[in-house]
């Protein structure tokens, strides 16, 4: 069952993810038009709720997705099983959420 | 079109402990199978060597080989198709332990077909007369688009999450519960889905299609797995559903 | 030696139809046995019930009925058939099609109407042939298979039986020696009940349509044992076969009978038709007809390249004929030839032995502990095989096999004691070529292949049968001398063609004596020096005995017991 | 490669896998990069100024080409176990990498 979890997990973060990354790629190449810059980015971003949401839930379903997807890896490629390998997930998922939280506070929220 | 009158074959000999190549010169037929190779071989140049078929003519999937490096029924496969520079090299079929030689051990295929619940059980009785069921409904269409499986495990030598992951169950027994699975007159759907949505189950599968695409027998076990997997998320879905509102 | 022991309550060996059958309804009719099953191959995935194409013999359609489905078998059978066994099969292909059905998950083809589709089949009155597309024998073989593997029984694969080890009384069976195919041990089990179900197979002739691992280890070992085999010289060839060259294994399939039905032509050498010459039906004559014309065709010289005929369908269109045979086309087309389209050699190939052990219609021979089913014993099908007959036949007795030992373990209190002298020597002679030097053991198999073709094959004379009997004294007097010049028995492919020769020459030899024994021709045998039916009334069938080193044949009445020449059990008939 | 393995789908299937995990490696550094920011503009300018070199926009290009070939391929997967069965599996596969290739390009582009 453990399986079946993670599988639905990582799909539904996939299909959340999929408006994200359309939009996000978009933006980014209209963005990246002459070289980004702070004040660019952090002109959208700051203080916008809406860009607060959109980044945060990318982040959120990024960390789950990723660490589901690395887990397959880990145990197929390196025959990982185990407490080893859910901890490893675990770890990977917290730690990406973490860094990704922290990077949303830091486009979205500051002075 | 003979190209040379003699192939040039290398072929694995060895047992669980390990083995290596052999070289054989084999006279070139204009007709000739692998399985014709592999047969003159062992009368003519070395009776020692082992492998194994019956039916030759790719009814009981006991031939397959791993044929320069791609599993196929070797009854059915022709020289001329496989021929690479006038070379052939045949080794036991991946993902399953050698016995000797070109013959493995099935065992732990068919022990995964039984795990995923891949036989029958039905709710009537020999007494009783045969269900009527139209050959043009979905169910009996997905159902019969699954089912002529020879058992051969070229499928299950095919898909590299057999090789990485000794738990899952493997496309040829996943193609034979999806069939089950689209059988109306079956009547353990719940416990087959079950088994199949464990782990090691469907949901191992990456869509390599390996399977689907060496398949003798052109069946699809990409597909019906992908259904299992519609199946087995529908499924839990629905029951969180129902947990949640009664 | 050494060797293993070990007891089991029922032994089945061989897993086609009938070994499966009987180990299902073994275990339903009393759960607690141990059944255990020896097989030459893997379970379910060697033998001949798995390369069934045309399909099952039911009386199921409406209209049609279980006294039809019997004439047909009689009168197909050239009234030779023992009617009690003939009756017993078609009224339990009944309740076996809708136990296939209901209980194993078979699902054969149905009409739009969702009731089951029969099919014609050649020398029957009605449509009753059920089938699944042309690979009947897959889905019934597979289905068995999984039922039986999800059952607690004891499997042997790649477990040889090589001898019937009778008590040391005589009067019982009490186990089979058996060769662990892939550690070449022996083993000794020790049985209660045993279950010969190892398939017959004509495989002794050049050109044959049986799975490779059928070499009449059954008949041979009952012929051992002192038992009586029927019908012997019976053997059905059909029609058209495979014909790419001697080197290869493709050579001797079987292209289906329907291309004939179709409209495709026989051609010779010269690419003329010639069926015509034959019978007024041409192509869509009957099987034997057509195998003893095309026979006739290749004696007199006008043959193709490799000594057969042409079957072509090209003048039916080859989309039309992709359309209508795929699976035949894409198996000649992996083969290299062009079916569709191009003409394909094809020559008659030996396919079906009517005859085997003689048993009762409830299985058991005459060794107390001893049952035989499916293609191993005979009287069912007499003279001739209806086609659709013969999975009829093995999955029918198979069951009741199954249900008459579980039946008969319950009266036996304990197992026979093993004639240890006997086991001892049997392990002897299969050991004796692994200590002799390296002979040329192919050379040997060819001469059996063309000596058993040409002496005593689709047509026969007493001239022919004879120098055929002088030369297969010769070949099993070499092969006892031949040896295999490797004493190692792992997975020993070598080893295990010495001792398929023994039994296919051993078995030839009755074959031969049997057919030299019947002064006329009927259904499969063709005496060209006795071209004539003979009395219907008198009808009697061969009883073939080895005793001592020569083979006896005596000849036995048919019992009429249900229906006489002359008579019919349908009414305006 | 093993010769099994030279399927154009388990080629797709390799390419989906070696993307996810380029994109799973390079998260963390893009998230570092964004988290520099909290460190005032000054220093996240630094930080973006490093993007501006040669080589980085190319490293830039593949990462975008990565989430293409990743995201193309991912619908395809979903519409796979999703959707109705369909027999043109090596067609998808091969739009989807056609695809992405030429939203990566386009990104290029305009990068430039
Ligand atoms: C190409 C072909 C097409 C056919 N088509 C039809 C058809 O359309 N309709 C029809 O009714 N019949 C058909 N038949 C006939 C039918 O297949 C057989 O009559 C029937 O299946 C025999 O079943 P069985 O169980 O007796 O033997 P099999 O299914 O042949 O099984 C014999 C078993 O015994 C095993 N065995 C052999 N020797 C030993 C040994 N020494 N020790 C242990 N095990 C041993 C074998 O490995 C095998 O498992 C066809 C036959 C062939 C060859
Ligand atoms: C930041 C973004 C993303 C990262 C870091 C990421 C990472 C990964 C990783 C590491 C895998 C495992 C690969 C494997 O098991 O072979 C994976 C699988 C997958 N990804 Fe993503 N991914 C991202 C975005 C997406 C998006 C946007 C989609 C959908 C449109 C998607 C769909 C999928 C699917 C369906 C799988 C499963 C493949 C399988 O198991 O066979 N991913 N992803
Ligand atoms: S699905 Fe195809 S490849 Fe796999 S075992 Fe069945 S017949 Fe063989
Ligand atoms: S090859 Fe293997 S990964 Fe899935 S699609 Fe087939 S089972
Ligand atoms: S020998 Fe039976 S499938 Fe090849």
């Amino acid at each position: 069952m453990v399986e079946l979890r993670l599988y639905l997990a990582q799909r539904i973060s996939a299909v959340i993810m999929a408006p994200l990354v359309l939009v996000h790629l978009g933006v980014m190449i209209y963005a990246i038009q002459g070289g980004v810059s702070a004040d660019e980015i952090l002109a959208r971003t700051r203080g916008s709720l809406l860009w607060g949401g959109f980044y945060g839930l990318f982040v959120i379903a990024a960390a789950v997705h990723a660490a589901i997807g690395l887990r397959n890896i880990l145990s197929e490629w390196l025959h990982l099983r185990g407490l080893l390998l859910s901890g490893l997930c675990w770890l990977i998922g917290f730690a990406l959420l973490a860094a990704g939280l922290r990077a949303v506070a830091a486009v979205v929220g500051g002075s | 079109m003979q190209v040379s009158d003699h192939i040039q074959v290398k072929v694995w000999r060895g047992d669980a402990s390990g083995g290596s190549f052999a070289e054989f010169e084999v006279p070139q037929q204009p007709a000739q199978t692998v399985l014709d190779v592999v047969t003159w071989i062992q009368r003519h140049a070395d009776s020692s060597l082992s492998y194994r078929f019956a039916c030759r003519v790719g009814m009981c999937g006991s031939c397959a080989m791993m044929v320069n490096g791609i599993p196929r029924w070797t009854c059915r496969t022709h020289v001329n198709k496989v021929l690479q520079d006038n070379h052939l090299t045949i080794e036991p079929l991946r993902n399953l332990p050698v016995i000797k030689d070109l013959a493995c051990d099935m065992s732990e295929f068919f022990d995964k077909w039984k795990r995923a619940e891949g036989q029958f059980s039905g709710t009537q009785t020999r007494a009783q007369a045969v269900a009527a069921i139209s050959p043009g409904e979905p169910a009996r269409r997905a159902a019969n688009a699954a089912i002529e499986c020879i058992n051969c495990a070229i499928c299950y030598a095919a898909c590299d999450v057999v090789n990485w992951n000794p738990d899952y169950l493997g496309p040829a027994a996943l193609n034979r519960a999806w069939s089950l699975q689209n059988d109306s007159r079956d009547r353990r759907h719940g416990e087959r889905l079950q088994a199949v949505s464990a782990d090691g189950g469907c949901l191992s599968c990456h869509s390599q299609q390996g399977c689907a695409s060496y398949c003798p027998n052109e069946l699809n076990p990409t597909a019906s797995i992908a259904g299992l997997k519609k199946m087995a998320a529908g499924a839990f879905m629905k029951k969180k559903y129902r947990d949640r509102h009664g | 030696m050494d060797y293993q022991v070990v007891k089991t309550d029922v032994l089945i060996l061989g897993s086609g139809g009938a070994g499966l059958f009987a180990a299902l309804h073994a275990k339903q009719a009393n759960p607690d046995l141990k059944v255990s099953i020896a097989i030459k191959g893997l379970l379910g995935k060697c033998g001949c019930t798995r390369m069934v194409q045309g399909g099952y013999n039911v009386a199921l359609s409406p209209g049609d009925s279980i006294e039809r489905h019997f004439m047909d078998t009689i009168v197909g059978g050239k009234w030779l058939p023992d009617q009690e066994m003939a009756m017993r099969l078609c009224r339990t292909a009944v309740t076996r099609v809708q136990e296939l059905e209901n209980e194993l998950g078979c699902f054969f083809d149905r009409n739009d109407d969702g009731s089951l589709h029969h099919k014609a089949f050649a020398g029957q009155t009605f449509d009753r042939t059920v089938h699944k597309g042309d690979l009947t024998g897959i889905e019934i073989i597979s289905r068995l298979m999984e039922q039986v593997r999800a059952l607690p029984v004891d499997l042997m694969e790649e477990h040889r039986a090589l001898a019937l080890i009778p008590s040391r009384d005589g009067t019982a069976l009490a186990g089979v020696l058996l060769v662990d195919m892939r550690s070449g041990e022996f083993r000794l089990v020790q049985a209660r009940a045993v279950l010969l179900a190892t398939g017959g197979g004509p495989t002794m002739y050049r050109y044959h349509t049986p799975s490779g691992d059928k070499s009449m280890d059954g008949l041979a070992m009952a012929l051992r044992l002192g038992l009586g085999l029927r019908d012997m010289e019976m053997v059905q060839f059909h029609p058209t076969g495979l014909l790419a060259g001697t080197d290869t294994r493709m050579t001797g399939t079987v292209l289906e009978e329907g291309l004939r039905g179709a409209g495709g032509y026989l051609l010779d050498g010269a690419g003329e038709r010639f069926m015509l010459n034959y019978d007024p039906d041409g192509e869509r004559a009957t099987r034997d007809i057509v195998s003893r014309a095309i026979y006739a065709e290749m004696r007199a010289g006008r043959t193709t390249p490799n000594g057969g005929v042409y079957i072509a369908m090209g003048h039916l269109g080859s989309a039309e004929v992709e359309r209508r045979f795929p699976g035949m086309v894409k198996r000649c087309a992996d083969c290299g030839f062009d079916l569709a389209g191009g003409q394909v050699e094809v020559v008659p190939t030996a396919h079906y032995l009517m005859g085997g052990v003689v048993v009762k219609p409830d299985t058991r021979s005459d060794l107390p502990g001893l049952f035989v089913a499916g293609e191993d014993a005979g009287g069912a099908h007499g003279a001739n095989r209806l086609g659709g007959n013969g999975v009829a036949n093995s999955t029918v007795f198979g069951g009741i096999a199954g249900e008459e030992m579980a039946d008969y373990v319950a009266q036996q209190t304990n197992w026979a004691d093993v004639d240890q002298e006997v086991a001892d020597a049997a392990i002897d002679e299969c050991m004796a070529p692994l200590r002799r030097p390296k002979s040329d053991i192919n050379a040997i198999r060819d001469r059996l292949l063309d000596v058993m073709w040409n002496g005593v094959g689709v047509l026969r004379d007493a001239q022919s049968i004879t120098s055929a009997q002088t030369e297969l004294a010769a070949l099993g007097a070499e092969l006892l001398e031949s040896g295999i010049g490797d004493d190692n028995r792992v997975f020993a492919l070598g080893w295990h063609d010495w001792l398929n020769l023994r039994s296919l020459i051993e078995v030839s030899e009755v074959i031969a004596a049997a057919a030299l024994s019947r002064e006329n021709s009927r259904g499969a045998h063709y005496r060209e020096d006795f071209p004539e039916v003979g009395s219907l009334e008198e009808s009697y069938f061969t009883i073939a005995r080895r005793a001592r080193d020569e083979v006896e044949v005596e000849h036995a009445p048919v019992d009429f017991s249900i229906v006489k020449p002359g008579e019919s059990l349908i009414e305006n008939d | 490669m093993k010769a099994h393995r030279r399927q154009p789908l388990y080629l797709a299937f390799l390419l989906h896998r070696l993307s996810g995990l380029g994109l799973a490696l390079f998260l963390p550094l893009h998230f570092y990069v964004l988290g520099r920011a909290l460190a005032g503009e000054a220093a996240f300018d630094a930080a973006l100024s490093w993007t501006e070199g040669p080589l980085v926009k190319f490293a830039e290009f593949g990462l975008v080409f990565l989430l293409a070939v990743h995201f193309f391929g991912g619908l395809r997967l979903l519409a796979l176990e999703n959707l109705p069965w369909s027999n043109r599996q090596k067609t998808f596969a091969a739009l989807a990498v056609a695809v992405s290739f030429f939203v990566a390009c386009g990104f290029l582009l305009r990068a430039v």
